[in-house]
């Protein structure tokens, strides 16, 4: 079990209704923590159209988690 | 070369001088404007959203990549976020090359690749009252359409 | 939809606010600027001439293709003779479409046709003191290069 | 024969030494009148890389004159 901080944007912070929350989990990737999060707050995009950065960077979902990361998840972009 | 998130009004003559140079015969920009449409609704305004620090250092890669690309002088790259109203511009891209197939063309790639990439997202307000964030999953993307 | 013919400095804010549309979502503009070579050639300064009454009416011919081939709302072509100097604006080409991809094509095909099909001659000034007319015949061109 | 105006332009100017002169001529077409002018002054270009305007209107090569034409005569051109 590890700690680590979840942050949301744009149409995951509305289902979210925060834009951040501490979580307390058992994932071991950016993907599982996603796929529990997605669930318990609604989340409608597939995991494969979505972007996560962990501590500032840009990652695949495979990524490992450790105990503090700060891990940023980013809904399907539509800029322009 | 730069990649800019701004919340203040996107100024195209004063970010274009920037791309001068005396070897550069071609100059392309491009801008994307707020219409009043969108895949049948009616829009009256809308909103930007962006984490500025990861869409700069992918919007920076984007430029990196265009200047390894294209024979190209520099470029740059400016996105609005905060609420916009109809006719402002949203986002602006200037290349200058020595030729303009070049430009052109890195132009066209750096809109494409930051549309795609970098995180920025859209929430649309229509004259019917509602608003929603427009993504790819929504029928004016998945029906094929880009602005 | 307008081509014209200018012994003015061209002035692309100006001719950029013409092409605002409310269902405009992109808009492309293109810029040749006078450089500081040519085929290996230091240039110092060019002199543009044109037969400006079949310039316009060739001009404006291209401007109606592209409004017929592309999905563009408007599109206005500016183009310099006279004395011009390094750097210089010596063609200004830009058009507003709903989606970015006809902005670009149309954009390329306004610049790409005005330069093979309108009467303007370009006689180029070099630090050599030598000065020649450019024209396709030339090694410049010959040579596949295109600014 | 008979008389029309041809106009030169750029590199046809300079070598011409005039933007314009009266020329009697046999000539029937924009073409051959084309052929005759460019032998007279030395124009290097080949007819195909040019073009002509009678009367203010582009047109093709074989175009017939008239009495009193106006024939521009253009360089390749090279804008932009």
């Amino acid at each position: 079990m590890i700690d680590v901080t979840a942050r949301y944007f744009a149409v995951f912070r509305e289902r979210a209704g925060c834009g951040s929350e501490q979580v307390a989990t058992d994932a071991a990737t950016a993907g599982e923590l996603f796929s529990e999060v997605a669930a318990r707050h609604g989340f409608l995009d597939a995991q494969a159209r979505c972007k996560v950065a962990v501590n500032g960077e840009l990652v695949g979902w495979d990524a490992k988690l450790r105990d503090a990361d700060e891990i940023l998840f980013f809904p399907p972009v539509a800029g322009g | 070369m730069q990649f800019e998130i701004s919340n203040e009004t996107i100024d195209p003559a004063r970010l274009k001088a920037a791309l001068l140079a005396e070897r550069a015969g071609a100059c392309v920009c491009f801008e994307g404007w707020v219409r009043n449409h969108n895949d049948g609704e009616a829009v009256t305004a809308l909103e930007y959203e962006s984490h500025a620090p990861t869409a700069v250092k992918e919007g920076q890669a984007i430029l990196a990549e265009a200047l390894q690309r294209f024979e190209i002088v520099t470029a740059d790259c400016v996105h609005r976020v905060g609420k916009l109203d109809i006719g402002d511009c949203a986002v602006w891209v200037g290349v200058s090359a020595e030729h303009r197939g070049a430009a052109f063309e890195a132009c066209r790639y750096i809109i494409d690749e930051t549309k795609q990439r970098v995180p920025i997202w859209k929430k649309e307000h229509y004259t019917s009252g509602v608003s929603g964030w427009v993504n790819c999953a929504t029928p004016a993307v998945a029906s094929g359409q880009s602005r």
